[in-house]
């Protein structure tokens, strides 16, 4: 079992107006020292065992086919170390796993 | 950084041929600066400057009783309609972008076409959209119909302008070129209607909405050109719409316009500030001096040649009156709104574009906007048609089971409900909306009056591709008797011309045909075009589209509070059902014939314009006097469903019907499912109908008893030939409204 | 009984909620633009439907830091009658005026069209005027109605009879097929613990009108009209 | 000149149809391999010199109010190294610096 995440983000140059929005926000919330914000797409994939080797492929495959328009989005993706067999049945785990790569933060 | 210097394959780049660059060395009197260059090329591209269809269009009427402003004379021409108001709208396409980004390409074209018409001083109050895919057996098909719906959903419903009509079709003649066409109209008073035309020297000019960036650069240039593999690369072409400032623009925009401090304006649309500018200046006849590093900006170290051709999304250009700066930036800061003043207007005739203190260009508005070229160009009657002419009837074999027949063609995409599309467009917002997406018009009340609009959007492309000409007239025939089927009368048109390259003679051929039959039809049902759009170069790999005129038309029904509309679909059990009309043998380009034979051959059925006059009269007559309780017109699919549709594209269960056809002198399949036009399916109840009788008689218009409404089922017999279809109510309604989302869901 | 219609930058139902107090209702009605921050005069706000600042982000995530919000949660502490509709709802969501969150709709898409309520509770300010298990037919059009809230939250509304309209069936069932969007317990329309606060969905400002063919939402507005 | 990056995704237990219909999508052009899918947002913030020592808490502050949605969301941030003076005035620069962080795949 192996995972990958997609990150999928408007090119540059591109207005993301979602980001001005969210500036505005959190502007009018007080935090001033915010520059610039954008808004992209975070897609976590859980993927069937077998084609480890050429992983990085066919996630980009699908990211240029399905996953991003590359038109007027980049992506980039990243493959994430295997989990232990027990975890691959358990989807919450799984998601904890990722979680704690990047020690998670919840309220 | 450094401008390049002007060659020959700069100028050939820049989509000019080597005539039009003498004309740009004449205009100037010297060599254009490379800036200057930029702008020739997106002023007098196909898009921008019409040069190809311009001598074509002056075939169209475009005046009238109710006309205020004429086609051409503004964005959109302003049609009168009593009590003060004036109705304005204009069509627009988007195909090229939504080809490559559907979503985005989609949305794009929706906010333009909104920002055309609220820069008159009009509030949107309806949208309608007319879309052409290839078939939904293509996975990339249904990746563009899912793209396209859901971007126009995104920017319609988010502005809150409710989308209360369409049309959609599917043929493999729209693979890799979609064709996305989208009609906004909107109401203003008499009095507030604002100018695009600037004047008085010294005036500010003004830059609102959002900040420029290096996208969309070159986009009128892109939609001039065909889809080619590359395109799918063309990056900067495709923009990313904001709705949201989009709303906060129209709602600034509509409050400084009832200050009467707003001199002109216009929107920054294909060729952005360039175009504005050198139209408000040619337009008022003066010059405009702008200053480039006053431009608000997304990116850093853009140049000005880039600040001038970025096509961003959002952007209004405005000259308001010296003076009234103040009172202009505070309304525009309640918004939250960008405001910049960047130039202002001289009386030199001039477009004068600054950067830093340096002049970058400097070109007379005219030759931007006035003296682009114009092309007559050749012309050649398609070859093809010949062997689509001859169609001989003998060697199509008749059907034995036609009620398998009635199923199949129910289920195709094109004749199937449209629910799956327009569900997801928000058409109730505004609550005007009296007659809801599913019948023959949308019906948009105006609150404060007792006036309605009808609303409708219609062009059938194969008939265009088999005859032109015809094509044209029963294009504008069609939408005028869906609004008379409405109980409204016929106002004006608007329209879309979808083509292919028009360096092509067979294409510009197509073009000119097709044009023609249009003008013909608009003097004969007194519907001037108040505007539209052409968009050439619609072809994809596989060759051009079928030439495809999409005609919008709006209606007024005068007395709302007397009479409800009149909607399509059966209401009461035991109304006789009538048809107005006669039913010739019309088989030629009908859905029928492509969907259960495979060809796309014969004439299109032929249209006589005073028949058709005359049927829309009684019409019209009829459902005045007050004795119809629906109407519905007979179009693609024919006689058999159109009668099937009557009793399943009304809310709630459907109603059934009994009818029994005569023995006709034409063959059994050309009577279901011939496509001759000039036919109306009417209910009424029995006692009124020697008064429909009367009126029918009276305009010399054939008259026959179809059958009964009633029970729950859609039964149809003809006992000469034995045909007998019975098919539950129920089954056939969950046939037809479901048939969009089977073919999604393959 | 005066009326506030709050105007959020993107709202775009508040001109169709003005035209039914006023002009349906015959009531008086003031928009209120959302950098207010006084609130006086009113007995009843309403928080229309509309997509507040483009509704990017979340929905609502944004227009709840409105100025006016503050004012908004005061006067609801006080016993005045609030209520939101669609995007209005949303807001008040995020705002925590009302518990649980919006996703997607569970078909992705923007759904406009008609859907029948099961009204649950006729006990509060807005619905006095139905009786309990009343069928009414409203318009809907949203693309994030899908309402979740955590399963304790869930027995709690259920058990204090916040759950005020549920989506059916023409004759009545809550069945699955009559939800438009995956909503748990085909939840509609909630109220808070004290009942001046509702979010609803559907669109009640949209049936009003014999014209427009149908005067079901009514029913909410002459019941608010009651309480005075 | 700091740079932070926040993922937000779905709570765990929570359906994403977004997911599913990805996985469907994905599925129809015959990559088979992919198990489950989530999507969820990737926000890129670059925030004004100054408060780099409580950097993180600001941003999981601007999480906590505005970014996520603790009733249905889940969040991290990462804070990302900083960037030369120069780069800082070009966003275009950014975020092809970001980019190369994670040696993005363009086509
Ligand atoms: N793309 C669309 N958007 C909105 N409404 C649509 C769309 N396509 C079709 N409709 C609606 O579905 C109904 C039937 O459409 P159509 O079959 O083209 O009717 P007609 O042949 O009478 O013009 C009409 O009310 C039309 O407005
Ligand atoms: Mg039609």
């Amino acid at each position: 079992m192996a995972r990958a995440k997609v990150y999928v983000t408007l090119k540059a140059g591109i207005l993301d107006p979602q980001g001005k929005a969210v500036k505005g926000g959190l502007e009018a919330l007080g935090f001033s020292e915010v520059e610039d914000v954008r808004v992209g797409k975070y897609i976590e994939l859980r993927v069937a065992d077998g084609s480890e080797e050429n992983l990085k492929a066919r996630i980009d495959e699908m990211c240029q086919r399905l996953l991003a328009n590359p038109v007027i989005e980049d992506f980039l993706s990243e493959i994430v170390q295997e989990a232990s067999s027990e975890e691959d049945s358990d989807p919450s785990k799984f998601r904890r796993k990722l979680d704690l790569d990047h020690k998670i933060n919840r309220k | 950084m450094q401008e390049p210097p002007i060659t020959p394959e700069l100028v050939a780049r820049h989509g000019l041929t080597e005539e039009e660059y003498d004309r740009i060395l004449k205009a100037l009197g010297r060599e254009p600066t490379f800036t200057e260059l930029g702008i020739f090329s997106a002023s007098w591209n196909e898009h921008c400057s019409y040069k190809s269809s311009k001598p074509v269009l002056k075939l169209f009427p475009t005046s009238g009783e109710d006309i205020l402003i004429e086609a051409g004379e503004e964005n959109a021409g302003v049609v009168d309609i009593g009590d003060g108001l004036v109705v304005c709208f204009k069509v627009e396409s988007h195909n090229h972008p939504s080809a490559v980004e559907p979503f985005q390409g989609a949305a794009t074209g929706v906010g333009g076409i909104l920002r055309d018409i609220f820069t008159m001083g009009a509030r949107p109050i309806a949208l309608l959209d007319s879309l052409r895919f290839g078939p939904l057996t293509e996975p990339r098909n249904r990746y563009l119909l899912h793209g396209v719906v859901s971007g126009i959903s995104f920017y319609g419903n988010c502005m809150g302008v409710p989308t209360v009509g369409g049309e959609v079709y599917f043929d493999e003649a729209y693979q890799g070129n979609p064709l996305v066409n989208v009609l906004c109209v909107g109401i203003a008073r008499r009095k507030e209607i604002v100018r695009a035309r600037a004047s008085g020297t010294g005036n500010p000019v003004y830059y609102v909405g959002s900040a420029t960036g290096r996208d969309g650069l070159g986009g009128a240039s892109f939609a001039s050109r065909e889809l080619t593999e590359e395109s799918e690369r063309d990056r900067p072409a495709v923009q990313v719409g904001d709705p949201f400032t989009e709303k906060l623009l129209l709602e600034a925009c509509l409050e400084l316009f009832k200050t009467g401090h707003v001199v002109a304006i216009q929107d920054m649309g294909a060729a952005g500030l360039t175009c504005s500018t050198a139209e408000m200046a040619a337009r008022g006849g003066c010059g405009i001096e702008i200053d480039v590093e006053k431009v608000p900006r997304r990116e850093p170290g853009m140049i000005p040649y880039e600040v001038l051709l970025s096509e961003s999304q959002e952007r209004m250009l405005l000259v308001i009156q010296r003076g009234r700066e103040e009172a202009v930036e505070t309304i525009l800061r309640r918004w939250d709104l960008h405001a910049v003043a960047i130039g202002r207007v001289t009386d030199d005739g001039l477009v004068r574009v600054k950067d830093c203190g340096r002049v970058v260009a400097e070109i007379p508005a005219r030759a931007l906007v006035d003296e682009a070229p114009v092309y007559v160009r050749e012309e050649r009657e398609p070859p093809y048609l010949r062997e689509t002419r001859n169609l001989d009837l003998r060697c199509l074999e008749e059907p034995q089971d036609y009620q398998g027949i009635l199923i199949r063609l129910l289920s195709s995409p094109t004749l199937a409900s449209k629910q799956w599309v327009f569900r997801q467009y928000d058409h109730m917002v505004r609550t005007n909306t009296v007659v809801l997406p599913g019948s023959d018009a949308g019906v948009v009340r105006i609150k404060g009056t007792d006036k309605a609009l009808a609303l409708t959007i219609d062009g059938n492309g194969r008939y265009s591709y088999l005859d032109p000409y015809e094509g044209g007239k029963i294009a504008v025939a069609e939408a005028a008797r869906n609004l008379v089927c409405s109980g409204a009368r016929p106002l004006a048109i608007t329209n879309c011309l979808n083509f292919g390259n028009p360096e092509k003679p067979e294409i510009f051929w197509q073009f000119r045909r097709c044009v023609e039959g249009m003008a013909e039809a608009c003097r004969r049902f007194n519907t001037p075009v108040t505007g539209g759009n052409v968009s050439f170069y619609n072809e994809g790999p596989e060759g051009a589209v079928y030439p495809t005129p999409v005609v919008g038309m709006v209606g007024l029904i005068e007395e709302l509070g007397r009479m409800a509309p009149i909607t399509a679909w059966f209401k009461n059990e035991g109304d006789l059902i009538i048809l107005l009309g006669e039913t010739q043998e019309a088989l030629g380009g009908s859905e029928y014939l492509k969907e259960i034979h495979g060809r796309v051959a014969g004439l299109p059925p032929q249209l006589d314009l005073e028949r058709e006059a005359s049927l829309q009269q009684a019409c019209l007559e009829a459902i005045r006097a007050g004795i119809i309780h629906s109407a519905h017109d007979c179009s693609e699919g024919g006689l058999a469903i159109a009668l099937a549709e009557c009793c399943i594209c009304g809310p709630g269960h459907g109603r059934g019907a009994h009818i029994d056809l005569f023995a006709p002198e034409i063959r059994t399949d050309a009577l279901l499912f011939g496509e001759s036009p000039s036919r109306i399916v009417l209910s009424l109840e029995a006692q009124h109908l020697p008064q429909l009788k009367g009126i029918a008689e009276g305009r010399g218009i054939p008259l026959s008893l179809l059958g009964q409404v009633g029970g729950d089922h859609f039964s149809l017999e003809m006992s000469a030939s034995g045909l007998y279809i019975h098919l539950p109510i129920s089954e056939l309604k969950g046939i037809w409204s479901g048939a969009i989302e089977r073919c999604l869901r393959i | 009984m005066k009326f506030g219609v709050i105007v959020f930058p993107g709202s775009n139902c508040d001109h169709d909620c003005y035209h039914v107090i006023r002009h349906v209702m015959g009531m008086p009605v003031e928009f209120v633009w959302h950098k207010e921050t006084h609130l006086s005069g009113f007995d009843c706000l309403i928080l229309p439907g509309g997509f507040s600042y483009g509704d990017y982000l979340r929905t609502g995530a944004i227009a709840r830091f409105s100025p006016v919000m503050r004012a908004v949660e005061d006067f609801a502490e006080a016993g005045g009658p609030v209520l939101g509709i669609c995007n209005g709802f949303q807001i008040l969501l995020e705002a925590g005026l009302l518990p649980g969150a919006m996703l997607r709709n569970r078909s992705l898409s923007f759904i406009c069209q008609d859907v029948y309520l099961c009204l649950e509770n006729p006990h509060i300010p807005f619905t006095l005027l139905g009786h309990s298990s009343q069928v009414l037919r409203m318009p809907i059009a949203h693309g994030e109605g899908n309402y979740y809230a955590d399963p304790q939250t869930l027995a709690e509304l259920e058990a204090n009879g916040q759950v005020v309209f549920r989506y059916c069936t023409a004759e009545g069932e809550k069945t699955d097929g009559a939800n438009p969007n995956g909503s748990l317990h085909h939840i509609a329309g909630i109220c808070n613990r004290e009942g001046n606060v509702l979010g609803i969905m559907p669109h009640p400002e949209r049936c009003c009108e014999g014209i427009l063919g149908n005067e079901d939402g009514k029913l909410i507005f002459e019941s608010i009209l009651l309480t005075r």
